[in-house]
């Protein structure tokens, strides 16, 4: 396994080549995992990726680099002191930088005989499959997936002067991920709602949920889709719950700020029982906070965002795969329970990019409307598990009534207390159908485990490979639970676990340990001690194994 | 089609509101115009106006407040088969509602859009609205309303409306023509209409409209809109009734490549094959 | 103590007989508790209030009758299974009913009369007066102060007439509490803030938290505050924090569904360090729910709202006494702490009135800036307790700076990850100064006993007085713990109590417990049972205890 | 007063951006009305532009996305002595604060708002905003805008605003000129002003602006409303720059009894005789 980090200033064109690399690297047989850092700004700074590859699956980024691409000299004060015993510096021959590890390439010059500088990352990127001894064999398909048409030609060149220019140091990883799929968490989730029949997405662009925006709108006429940019988030929520209500799938993406703008729309949905799937995708708070950084702090607000009381479920995505199938499922609980579904992503798992097991369409089906009654139609019947039978207006002779206020039966406005009682309960009661649909938390390592690691959502890359770890030098003694269905919050598998546990750690991306406050909410359970993190940046697996080592060392 | 069709429920409204008055032209207008109720959406937020989807017999959609027009218009991407209207109060439409109003403009969209303009917020009590007049004593505007009023008409022209006019529930016969065409025009349509709430409106009554009111008649052309902008200002003595403004925009649905000639948004699909194709563009 | 009931249609005036009638026996020494139900609309439906009075501390209402004055004859027919043995029916002699408690009045002729059908009630009122052996010395006063100066001659004569009606039915109860105060929760927590130094409150209109918005309005020109009605309620609280920041001391107030829309400026608030002061009047959602009932269902919501992690204080009002005080503190710790301090307080507590010993003014301090740093200003400075010097702008030669996106000690956006966690660690210090200057729930009932009942917020009343019917029959075995101060949680007594309990209820205005979980997940305490009311009625101590009879029956 | 009073810090704009010349006019008309840079407040809310209270040596206030505007005009109403500016993205003014821009018209605050108008949201790389073009393609609007783009110029007059103007960032002389016009103005003054971004408006170039701009000459009589409408109404081949409508309004602190010749509000107290009065009310 490789590591690898491309840095340079905003506009110089980090995004392109780590594209370039990442593709190349997997159609020849990688697994990849690129991990995406950068500033909220459009031009200037200092923006970088780390690419892992290798032939064994990768879901996590790391602190340790075999290498850097430097297209400034920024990126190599930055980071080389992270550069391995072995590896390398990759820059412009400019650069007055000497040693052992530096690769120097005139990447500046022969970009401009080329005729545009910009291609100077793909003369890197060229060369770095030389040093890993990957041939370029689908560097054309690539580049054409890639690039507008106008750039093909010369970014094929610049590869091959890359390439010509070094010779192989590194030995070849042979994987067998060329088939297997490489995108981003946020593509994942976006072709996830694809597949769970969205007809309408609504959103105010933010950072980082607008990955989900451009790629829906990107494929909107080929999967008819709408994809509407709102006026703001308000107007967000409320058209995808005015499509929802009138039949179309619909679902709206944000990020806590936006989210904050929904809270009373996503009592409405609740209330109103419209349908609704509402993605989340983290980044540091309060307020703007850090725009393009990640950070796992919005829970205990989506858990008890709005005034008064309903039944809503949260569910983190803990990868990529999690994105499609998740998003998939998220909108089938949406409209089993006529609920809201909000899914809690973060800019971690939305903006990198992952190899994953080709999507599987199977099971995948469109429920449909099935409501049967005969007699009166009530929209908001009181029946024995709480979901009343909903239709879809102008597609039946019934009339559909839809509320904001508390109703009776028919969605009419009611003072009932009696009333008042029974709606709350009817709606209650799809809790004790959404307990039945939990998916436990996934447990990884070995039941001879002492410790415990609990974390939600992206970090479970990180616990993944933490563990592991772990346990290669300290013999199975750790284990790892990743809650994915976060809210309700499953149990059983937790207090399973717990009771066996010497010692239970909670491993959070925030500053105050919020899914061990729910755990302990619900459960009693009290955690030993928390490794959290909210600096911005997402936890490596060898972070979580220096402070549990740190730990042991008190 | 029968009469009882867009039958009418009891109301919370006082004795005396316009908002009666308002609720029959509109039944009038949707049985004049052959409209079935289950082929109709009604759109309110939140006020005493925005409960008129509870009182009528067609599919309605009681949101937020200030939220109807999103909400509306999404509705009628999702099924542009529906006649979606939104009837709604001022305070709604234009105060917490404002940006939307100003954007959903802008979208074109076919739906309509009726403000119940009583200049007041009526269900919380009489609080000045964005229509208040200056100096419209209230419990909060104690000294009188000092913000400058809003003029929806002018405003709504200078956002970029196609169809833009005015009524009053005191000429109802006018009412339910302008209503009509309204409801007929493709694309977003606001009718602004004075509606005396004869509760917490002591200044903007019956007899204050009467006085002023008066119908633009045939000689009026509703598609200059400089002339509109002009006539849309006259808001002291004279107070003009009708379509003040109207100009033939390419609706949402016809601009959009997504819903333009297709069946409706509900009723469409992605393709297994093209699915397939969206997860090997990964590959 | 006796209890009666004024109902009628709305706008047949039953809130200005009551307030006249409220107003009258309290000048007459009783002490006076009015609670208010009215339904969502301006005429016609049903509204009642209840007026308890005696001369004894009554700080909650009854469901037991001691007469019904009923301006229609639903009023009649809603509530008159509830009147007592002995207690009587006023209405109109047209109504058609006979008994022996019946008492007729012509009061619609005789106010035809006097030329104002509305006046009708006020001759109820006079009657009232005179059945309970009342004078109506101080009836000039009252509708002096209480109505336009055109309509005081007709209801003073109405007034008249209604007392020489009747004849004395009951014993003149005869308390101390003519000097005492009689107001709305809503209104003294306006005179709190006035007390406290407000000079600037921006609501938009929202059942039920306008009263605070009127009084304030109506007092604007005398004590020198802007009141300013905002277009929606992000213009409300963005702007309150504008006022705030430059000087002004600001509080916004709205219901559930505004503060729903006040969520991304609290986060806001939070970073930026600007001191404010946000009141949420709750009543039953979710969404628009039921405007004008009442419940306590935003406790969840309003503790963990918006995104990311900040500090912030929750207070829930007890009572009228804490409305007044308790907002008064409200502004100091915000101002102390630059945090948003979030009142609670409900439609119940707000709408009732209640008499309260007159509010002292000493101790009441506006504290002063005290920014006395040498050297270079700055505004986020990193201090010890996590309070940063704070500037008024233009008030001193040092530039003033507020940012929303993370920033550096001078208020500049800062993408530094160490930059990051020192502030996100200074901002959370002022948990540990707060935690200081937490109040610990009251306590009530007596030490030795058993069951242990633990509320917040306005149930205070209700759960007072059950404790003490409780403690009458089962000799001392029950007490009471009310949490003002919420969130924080202060622990001690809680935990100490909580110890000694056999059981511990918690009692709570909403469907799923929200101060049991908040305990939960702060203390680990389970409770053994709940008694739990969410039908937008607030429960009287007779609910309670019924409740708990119940319970022990099974 | 010297030049370095209002000095700039390092900006995170790219190179090229039209935001640069726009801080260089503000800083000027600032420098030449003499203003003092504590007695100034510079409010943004969330974009490239609202980053600009950050660049300048003034107080500052950088709010929330769309929020600039409540803030500013809340901040000038507790301290009138304050200079209060809005310098702020026409996404953030018009398009998640357009209730704001629309209300707070109304009010007529004494403070400035300039909309540095790039026509694109900018810091989120280069999504259509209210007053993109027709057909202007990005990554979310793929088949191009379909939303009929916003004329603020109008709009604002429309809402009622007393002074209107455009400015131009290729035009400097004539922008400090309109920015120290609007400042000195006694209501509240909108300067929506072109400002090309280089990154991702490749429409509205520097060269698009030359092509089309021409400022007002002295014969131009802002105070026409009928007129200034029209001249809003130009927005194809020639785009009017200059002072579009002007008219006297009384101001909010004038129609504000609390605030009209007081000490600024910040310094009211309520003094302890009416306090004690209020209590007593009650008893
Ligand atoms: C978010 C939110 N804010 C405030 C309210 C309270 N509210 C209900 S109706 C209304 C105003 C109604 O005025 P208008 O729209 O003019 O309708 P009218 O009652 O006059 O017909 C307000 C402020 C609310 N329901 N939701
Ligand atoms: C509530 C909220 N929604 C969305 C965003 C993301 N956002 C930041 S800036 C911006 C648009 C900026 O456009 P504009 O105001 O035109 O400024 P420019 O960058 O073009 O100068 C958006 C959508 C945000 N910060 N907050
Ligand atoms: S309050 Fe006014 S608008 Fe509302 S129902 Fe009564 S009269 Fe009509
Ligand atoms: S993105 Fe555009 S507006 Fe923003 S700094 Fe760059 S050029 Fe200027
Ligand atoms: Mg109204
Ligand atoms: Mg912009």
């Amino acid at each position: 396994m490789y590591n690898l980090l491309i840095g340079g200033a905003a506009g110089q064109g980090v995004d392109t080549i780590v594209e370039i690399l990442e593709k190349l690297l997997k159609k020849s047989g990688n697994c990849v995992f690129t991990a995406r850092d950068f500033m909220s700004r459009v031009r200037g700074g200092h923006n970088f990726s780390t690419i892992r590859f290798g032939n064994e699956m990768i879901q996590s980024h790391s602190n340790k680099l075999d290498g850097i691409i430097a297209l400034n000299e920024e990126t190599i004060q930055f980071h080389k002191d992270r550069v391995s015993a072995g590896g390398f510096i990759m820059c412009d021959s400019k650069i007055s930088l000497e040693g052992p590890g530096i690769i120097k390439i005139d990447m500046e010059k022969a970009s401009k005989e080329l005729g545009n500088p910009h291609v100077a990352g793909t003369i890197a990127a060229g060369a770095v499959m030389k040093l890993f001894g990957q041939s370029l064999k689908d560097s054309d398909e690539v580049i054409e997936n890639s690039l507008n048409e106008k750039y093909w030609k010369i970014n094929k060149e610049a590869l091959k002067i890359g390439f010509d220019s070094v010779e192989k140091r590194f030995d070849a990883v042979k994987g067998d991920f060329k088939d297997w799929m490489l995108l981003s968490g946020s593509q994942a989730l976006a072709l996830g709602s694809i597949a769970a029949g969205l007809r309408f997405y609504s959103a105010y662009p933010m950072s980082p949920s607008t990955p989900i925006m451009v790629y829906l709108a990107s494929k909107s006429k080929e999967a008819n889709i709408v994809v509407e940019q709102a006026e703001d988030e308000i107007a967000a929520i409320n058209m995808a719950l005015g499509a929802s209500f009138a039949g179309a799938r619909a679902m709206t993406g944000t990020s806590g700020g936006g989210f904050s703008l929904m809270v009373e729309a996503l009592g409405f949905s609740g209330i109103a029982e419209i349908p609704l799937v509402i993605v989340d995708v983290q980044r540091p708070g309060p307020a703007t906070g850090l725009p393009t950084r990640t950070e796992q702090s919005d829970l205990k607000f989506v858990i008890s965002a709005s005034q008064g009381e309903f039944p809503r479920m949260v569910i983190a995505l803990r990868n990529h795969r999690d994105s499609f199938y998740q998003t998939i499922r998220a909108f089938h609980l949406a409209e089993k329970y006529q609920i809201p579904v909000i899914i809690l992503s973060d800019q971690y798992l939305g903006d990198s990019s992952a190899t994953v097991e080709p999507f599987d369409l199977e099971g995948i089906k469109e429920e449909t409307e099935t409501y049967k009654d005969k007699g009166e139609y009530l929209r908001y019947r009181l029946t024995e598990n709480g979901v009343s039978p909903r239709l879809i207006p102008g597609k039946t002779k019934h009339l559909v009534s839809s509320d904001s206020d508390e109703h009776d039966e028919h969605g009419r406005i009611t003072e009932s207390a009696e009333v008042r009682v029974q709606m709350v309960d009817k709606r209650m009661k799809k809790l004790d159908g959404l307990a039945k649909e939990l998916q436990e938390p996934e447990f990884i390592g070995d039941k001879s485990f002492k410790t415990l690691l609990v974390g939600w959502g992206s970090t479970y890359g990180p616990l993944a490979e933490a563990v592991r770890i772990l346990n290669s030098s300290k013999k199975n003694q750790y284990a790892a639970l990743i809650f994915g269905d976060i809210y309700p919050l499953p149990q059983k598998t937790l207090l399973d676990k717990a009771k066996k546990a010497e010692r239970i750690i909670n491993v959070e991306q925030n500053a105050t340990g919020q899914l061990a406050a729910l755990i302990r909410e619900q459960t009693g359970l009290v955690f030993d001690s928390a490794i959290l993190k909210y600096d911005g940046r997402q936890m490596t697996s060898e972070d979580i194994v220096a402070r549990i080592e740190s730990e042991a060392k008190k | 089609m029968s009469e009882n069709d867009f039958s009418t429920y009891e109301t919370a409204w006082c004795p005396g509101c316009g908002n009666f008055g308002l609720l029959n032209c509109l039944k009038k207008a949707l049985e004049e115009l052959e409209k079935s109720p289950e082929d109709v959406l009604m759109v309110g937020g939140i006020g005493q106006a925005a409960k008129i989807p509870q009182y009528i017999s067609a599919n309605s959609f009681c949101g937020l407040h200030g939220r109807a027009l999103p909400a509306a218009v999404a509705a009628k991407i999702a099924n542009e088969k529906l006649t979606v209207i939104v009837s709604t109060g001022d305070g709604d439409s234009y105060g917490e509602g404002g940006n939307h109003f100003i954007h959903n403009i802008r979208r074109n969209v076919n739906i309509t859009h009726f403000v119940h303009d009583n200049q007041v917020y009526g269900l919380t009590k009489g609080q000045a609205s964005p229509t208040s007049g200056s100096g419209f004593v209230t419990s909060v505007q104690v000294s009188g309303n000092i913000n400058t009023p809003m003029n929806p008409v002018l405003l709504a022209i200078a956002a970029g409306a196609g169809f833009v006019g005015r009524g009053f529930v005191g000429n109802p016969g006018h009412l339910v023509s302008l209503m009509k065409q309204a409801i007929e025009y493709g694309g977003y349509a606001l009718v602004d209409i004075f509606q005396p709430c004869v509760s917490f409106n002591k200044v903007n009554t019956y007899a204050y409209y009467k006085e002023r009111v008066y119908e633009l008649d045939e000689d009026y052309n509703p598609s200059d809109k400089i002339k509109a902008m002009e006539k849309a200002l006259e808001d002291g003595d004279k107070l003009p009734l009708g379509v003040i403004y109207r100009e033939k925009l390419t609706s949402y649905h016809d601009r959009n490549p997504v819903l333009k000639g297709k069946t409706p948004l509900l009723d469409q699909k992605t393709s297994d094959a093209v699915l397939k194709k969206l997860i090997a563009e990964f590959s």
